[in-house]
């Protein structure tokens, strides 16, 4: 693309001893943070100006459906277990180990989206939408949201296991670096979860 | 320094000319299609030129809505001459402005000065060009996504205008888009919200590549406390953005599921609009919104004004020809300005009911927040003195910009106290109070930053005469539009009002509002000479080398205009950013790049 | 009404609480114009002193400036004093001293696009209930024909009368948007937030007639949302209440905005 | 920057053999079965029925070392560079007040009320 050389986009930098995808991952990380902060601020918020939780009574764990999101959080955390065995497989030079693991955590991922899949589409028949108050309105936007950020994750994903892994022939450590990065991003997203979980299915 | 050396000179050394005044950047030895060199380049100076290309095309969009919205309030209720028919008639049935019309133009007029003009200009366009010169890095960290940045950042500003063609025209629930209103406006307020996303989204993408080149890719050398003051300004400021901005798109995406998906966020139980109930779960908040919006919006307010007080340190150091006083006492004073930004949000919230403990607490961090402010005034002030101050028009306008940024922020304070603000609170006064530190503030920075990098972009000086009439002729002008302002506040008049003859109180203080739009249009005259040097003198301005304004920092090092790589040799830093008049040396400038100084 | 009154500064203050306010206003001005001054005659005169000319040369050595030190203390001093000594003392007292229930006069204040509506007690005390489907053209408020509360209330639309040296206690509220309930004169102004009744009180020390403005956006008809406010003497008061209350045989409807005293001449009285 | 991977320089020691490395693995399968039991037994409680506060209470300091593990030893927090701390130290900071303040505010306007 040019001749341009940018340092420390594979190597650590001397001072901070990171490169600089490894920093720039984790302040996007930050800022995500600050995102989902505030969506949990405003589901606090809300939820302790509701006389009740869910204003329609009952108890959450009654309306959602607890099974399928337990399954959920298994794939979840199973699928950031694999992701970070797709890193070791990159650092002890295994590149047929790092498809096999890779390939796994995008099985899961789709796996966790056609679960929520049935999750939506058995409250849409039922006739929850969003709109149906604001128990939903929080459901659908938290957990809407948290599956687009694993819509995210596919695809980079992906991308590391098909066109991207095409960077190990030349450079091995920068490939590694990615697939670092990715999988920073993943356990985030997994993280986000394991409170999303609790705090929508369970209380 | 050499001033014999080519101001045109690359690595590979074919410095021919382009006449149409393009040359911006050479080529290098495999030529780059067009496209890829001038339309999706990664080079963050091509990068930096489109951001702040496009944000001065709104900075003055934004304004002209405001010179029509001006004629209202002079002549309320009298048809606009001339561009009157021209708009429409559901705009302006016959020539005269609608009420919805001025509701419209006054929410767009704040976006886009501020979403799609200041910041694009101050962090997109001077941070992408000017930054990683200063730091002697080759360019960002991420040069593909800083041409994703941009890339997001542009359909999101030709949505938030196609917002003007929906049914009902465009947002007009103010910049703030306080809900309930937003949530039932029209659909302009849906195509607000999307733009919002995607330039929210641009602008995290781009303060994570400041965050990192500033950080990761400085010179050899170039220790934290030998950066110019304008890097540190920008690192500040792109924390800023980086934490502040996030809760406003998560506010954002809740108002698009509000207005998209029936949700009640926003929305309390037992809504009766226009005599209907409405048909929404309701249980929602509508401070919730005025909380996360100005979680963003105050620290917004510093990411407008840090790196305008960057440009006006390197303006005022250059041209006062000594070091900065202060400069370690400045950088500290922007970090703790940053880090107060974040807890001061709710004095924009007093008049909601607030209770006593939590108003207290604001005001008392806003009082708190408004000294480092006073230290980086006096610090300023002190660099001035025992100078030999040039006055060339980049100085004119940072040196205006010391009183106007006074006078703004000394209004902050009786708007900062509870009980003034009780009074004064969505008055004219605070129109006046920010206009001062974001027109003749930062916007006279932002001009002082163009006369004096333009040369470093183009390779070619901008002209004298015509910067000094568009300095005074501003600077006059700026002052009749801002200043009456306080006197309308006082008296009372409320902001966003269609027509303020409707008040006994506006009444009295009518006459003001002629003198004020004659100002805004003079204003509006002045900027002809702006416009009319800037694209001139890309073809006729007297050449440079590479450093025309003897100046010490290593953006000076680089050719004028730097080719792809903008260094010619790796630079080594030396010395401190602003060594000027050391005793004992025969220049009174000693460039942080050079060995012997 | 009186346009006189009305110039390019602060309008007269006929409230018990605006003249603190006032107060902390003028202080913080000439506070602010001291500084001004003072940092901009040093300023200017630093200006012309160290112009670049033929044979002046920087100083390179940062100057000792120990005034500024003193001046940024003093600042800091200041900005104390205004803020414990001034501000919030009278915040607390507009925020946490409602007056007591039996002698202040209590006002509903419901605001919809684009209008006020004032809702008040009437001889007994108590506020009918309202309910939302009741609210209709003729009902703005939705008061309930049944509820008892209600039959003596009196609803005004954009027409507030208050008594001259008495508190007032008012909740504001609205059924739509945000709005902000603003009376320069008082020194007055609390946003009206849609599902929230917030208290605030005052007490005019002047009969008059005044405005009600409207300070937050709230859509087209922002600017048009205008009320008038007449302080009245005690006697004012007591005969308009007299006028105003509902026959008591009648239905409530008798509270509906077409007979409110929407164009009862104003009492002019100064 | 064509070194393999083995001779690269790893952010955790600089110079780890494969073998070395390899050790480390099964911690990650210690967490990962942590991580399945606390899922569990999150479940578990939400089935006693606890009062709210109490449940509540359980729930988030269940989720919050779960939160721990991952970040910890997935994402390698446990062993990070002093930059990330300091970024992450501030989000955090802030991140407090987001969660805190707005909610603090509005309540006490519902209780003047
Ligand atoms: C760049 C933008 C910017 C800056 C820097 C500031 C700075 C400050 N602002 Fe302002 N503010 C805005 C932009 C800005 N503001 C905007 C856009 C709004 C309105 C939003 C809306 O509602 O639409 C607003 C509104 C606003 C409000 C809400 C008002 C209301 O709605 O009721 C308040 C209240 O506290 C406030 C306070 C302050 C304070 C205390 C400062 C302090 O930081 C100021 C500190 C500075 C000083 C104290 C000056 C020091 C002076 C000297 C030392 C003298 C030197 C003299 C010479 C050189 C001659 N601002
Ligand atoms: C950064 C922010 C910013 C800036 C710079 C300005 C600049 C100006 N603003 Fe505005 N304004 C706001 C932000 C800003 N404003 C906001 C947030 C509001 C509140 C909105 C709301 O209520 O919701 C507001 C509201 C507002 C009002 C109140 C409306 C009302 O309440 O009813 C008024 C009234 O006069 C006004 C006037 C002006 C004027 C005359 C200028 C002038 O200073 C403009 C000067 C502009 C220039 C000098 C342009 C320079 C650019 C060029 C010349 C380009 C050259 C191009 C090339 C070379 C390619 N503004
Ligand atoms: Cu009602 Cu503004
Ligand atoms: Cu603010």
């Amino acid at each position: 693309m040019s001749d341009t050389v940018i340092p420390y986009m594979v190597k650590p930098h001397p001072v901070t001893g990171i490169p600089n995808g490894k920093f720039g991952i984790w302040l996007f990380l930050a800022s995500e943070v600050m995102l989902f902060g505030a969506l949990f601020s405003s589901y606090v918020l809300i939820r302790t100006g509701a006389p009740h939780w869910p204003p329609e009574g009952g108890l959450s764990s009654e309306i959602l459906n607890v099974p399928l999101a337990t399954l959920n959080t298994g794939i979840l955390i199973t699928s950031s277990i694999t992701m970070v065995l797709a890193w070791a497989s990159c650092k002890l030079g295994e590149l047929p180990k790092f498809k096999l693991w890779m390939g796994a955590t995008i099985l899961l991922s789709f796996g966790f989206l056609i679960v929520k899949y049935f999750e939506y589409s058995h409250k849409f028949e039922l006739g929850h939408y969003p709109s149906h108050d604001n128990f939903y309105a929080v459901y659908f936007t938290l957990t809407g949201l948290h599956g687009v950020h694993i819509l995210g994750g596919i695809v980079v994903n992906s991308y590391l296991l098909g066109p991207g892994s095409k960077l190990w022939a030349t450079d091995r450590e920068h490939f590694t670096n990615r697939v670092e990065n990715a999988g920073l991003y993943w356990h985030f997203v997994d993280l986000v979860w394991i409170f999303l979980f609790p705090c929508l299915y369970l209380l | 320094m050499n001033p014999t050396t080519t101001p045109t000179a690359t690595g590979n050394g074919h410095a021919h000319d382009h006449d149409h005044g393009h040359d911006l950047e050479r080529h290098g030895h495999h030529e780059l299609p067009f496209w890829r060199k001038y339309i999706f380049s990664v080079d963050h100076k091509v990068i930096g030129i489109q951001y702040a290309v496009t944000a001065l095309f709104f900075l003055l969009f934004g304004f002209s809505l405001m010179m029509i919205m001006r004629w209202q309030l002079a002549y309320p209720g009298q048809p606009l001459p001339l561009f009157g028919k021209l708009l429409g008639e559901t705009a302006m049935p016959g020539g005269v402005m609608a009420p919805e019309f001025y509701n419209q133009l006054g929410a767009m007029h704040g976006t886009i000065m501020v979403f799609l003009g200041v910041v694009p200009l101050a962090v997109g366009g001077f941070g992408n060009f000017v930054m990683p010169l200063q730091i002697g890095a080759p360019d960002m960290a991420f040069p593909r996504i800083n041409l994703a940045s941009y890339w997001i950042f542009l359909p999101g500003c030709i949505l938030m205008m196609a917002g003007f063609f929906m049914p009902g025209g465009a947002a007009q629930s103010g910049w703030t888009s306080y809900p309930p209103l937003s949530d039932i406006a029209t659909s302009g307020q849906t195509v607000w919200c999307l733009a919002m996303v995607l330039i929210i989204t641009s602008s995290l993408l781009g303060s994570i590549n400041f965050i990192v080149t500033i950080v990761q890719m400085r010179a050899k050398g170039l220790t934290f406390w030998r950066l110019p003051f304008f890097v540190h300004a920008q690192l500040v400021t792109s924390f800023l953005l980086l934490l502040a901005f996030p809760p406003l798109e998560a506010a954002t995406v809740m108002q698009l599921m509000d207005r998209l998906a029936g949700t009640s966020f926003f929305l309390p139980s037992g809504l009766v609009v226009s005599g209907e109930q409405l048909k929404v779960a309701g249980g929602g908040s509508p401070l919730l919104w005025q909380h996360l919006f100005w979680f963003l919006a105050h620290p917004e307010v510093y990411v407008l004004i840090l790196p305008a007080m960057g440009i006006v340190a390197e303006v005022v150091a250059n041209n006062t020809r000594k070091p900065l006083w202060g400069y370690r006492l400045l950088v500290y004073s922007v970090i703790f300005l940053g880090f107060m930004s974040f807890v001061v949000w709710a004095h924009h919230m007093f008049m909601t009911g607030m209770g006593t403990t939590m108003s207290t607490f604001f005001q008392t961090t806003t009082m708190i927040i408004s000294i480092p402010s006073v230290v980086i005034l006096t610090c300023f002030i002190m660099s001035l003195y025992g100078g030999a101050i040039r006055f060339n028009t980049p100085m004119l306008f940072a040196t205006a910009f010391l009183p106007m940024f006074a006078i703004g922020g000394l209004t902050g304070l009786p708007l900062g106290l509870t009980a003034s603000d009780i009074y004064l609170h969505d008055t004219f006064y605070v129109i006046g109070h920010f206009h001062y530190v974001v027109a003749p503030g930062t916007l006279f920075a932002l001009f002082a930053g163009i006369y004096y990098w333009y040369p470093k972009a183009t390779g070619r000086q901008m002209n004298a005469t015509l910067g000094k009439l568009h300095f005074w002729f501003s600077f006059v002008a700026i002052n009749f539009v801002f200043m009456p302002m306080f006197f309308q506040g006082m008296a009372g008049l409320s902001r966003r009002l269609y027509d303020p003859t409707v008040y006994a109180h506006g009444r009295g203080v009518q006459a003001l509002n002629v003198v004020i739009s004659m100002g805004a249009w003079g204003l509006g005259l002045a900027q002809i000479f702006f416009i009319i040097n800037f694209f001139m003198s890309l073809k006729n301005g007297a050449r440079v080398t590479e450093n025309p304004w003897n100046a010490t920092t290593l953006e000076w090092a680089a050719p004028s205009p730097p080719g792809h790589g903008n260094f010619l040799t790796e630079p080594i830093v030396y010395r401190e950013p602003y060594e000027y008049s050391v005793p004992g040396h025969a220049n009174d400038y000693s460039p942080q790049f050079k060995a012997e100084g | 009404m009186d346009e006189k009154v009305y110039g390019w500064w602060l309008p007269p203050d006929v409230s018990v609480h605006g003249a603190k306010i006032d107060q902390l206003i003028t202080v913080l001005h000439w506070f602010m114009l001291l500084l001004f001054v003072g940092w901009g005659a040093f300023f200017v005169w630093t200006l012309f002193k160290y112009r670049a000319r033929e044979g002046h040369k920087a100083i390179y050595a940062p100057v000792a400036a120990v005034a500024t030190k003193y001046i940024e203390g003093a600042v800091v001093v200041v900005e104390v004093f205004l803020l414990f000594g001034l501000s919030t003392p009278v915040w607390l007292a507009y925020k946490n001293n409602p007056p007591n229930d039996a002698e202040a006069v209590h006002i509903r204040v419901v605001a919809e696009q684009f209008a006020w509506n004032f809702h008040y007690p009437g001889k007994d005390k108590k506020f009918g209930s309202g309910k939302l489907d009741l609210i209709g053209g003729d009902n703005p408020l939705g008061l309930d024909p049944e509820d008892k509360d209600g039959k003596d209330d009196i609803v005004t639309i954009n027409q507030l009368h208050i008594p001259v040296h008495k508190p007032v206690y008012v909740e504001v509220s609205s059924k739509d948007v945000i709005r902000a309930f603003n009376i320069p004169v008082l020194r007055v102004k609390q946003d009206t937030i849609p599902g929230q009744k917030i208290p605030i009180w005052f007490e005019a020390t002047a009969p008059g007639h005044y405005e009600i403005a409207c300070a937050q956006l709230c859509g087209l008809g922002h600017y048009r949302m205008r009320a008038d406010v007449l302080i009245d003497t005690p006697e004012d008061y007591a005969k308009w209440e007299a006028e105003n209350a509902p026959p008591p045989q009648e239905a409530p409807a008798a509270a509906a905005p077409d007979t409110a005293p929407d164009n009862t001449p104003a009492p002019e009285k100064k | 920057m064509t070194e393999t991977a083995q001779e690269s320089s790893h952010h955790e020691s600089p110079h780890e053999s494969p073998a070395e490395f390899k050790k480390h693995l099964s911690r990650y399968y210690v967490v990962f079965v942590a991580l399945l039991c606390l899922t569990g037994i999150t479940v578990g409680v939400s089935y006693l029925k606890l009062n709210r506060p109490l449940a509540i209470t359980v729930a988030l300091i269940i989720a919050s070392i779960k939160a721990g593990l991952v970040a910890g030893v997935f994402m390698h927090l446990l062993d990070e560079k002093k930059v990330i701390y300091a970024v992450l130290l501030l989000t955090a900071l802030f991140f407090l007040l987001l969660m805190l303040l707005p909610s603090l505010t509005i309540l006490e306007v519902f209780k003047s009320t």
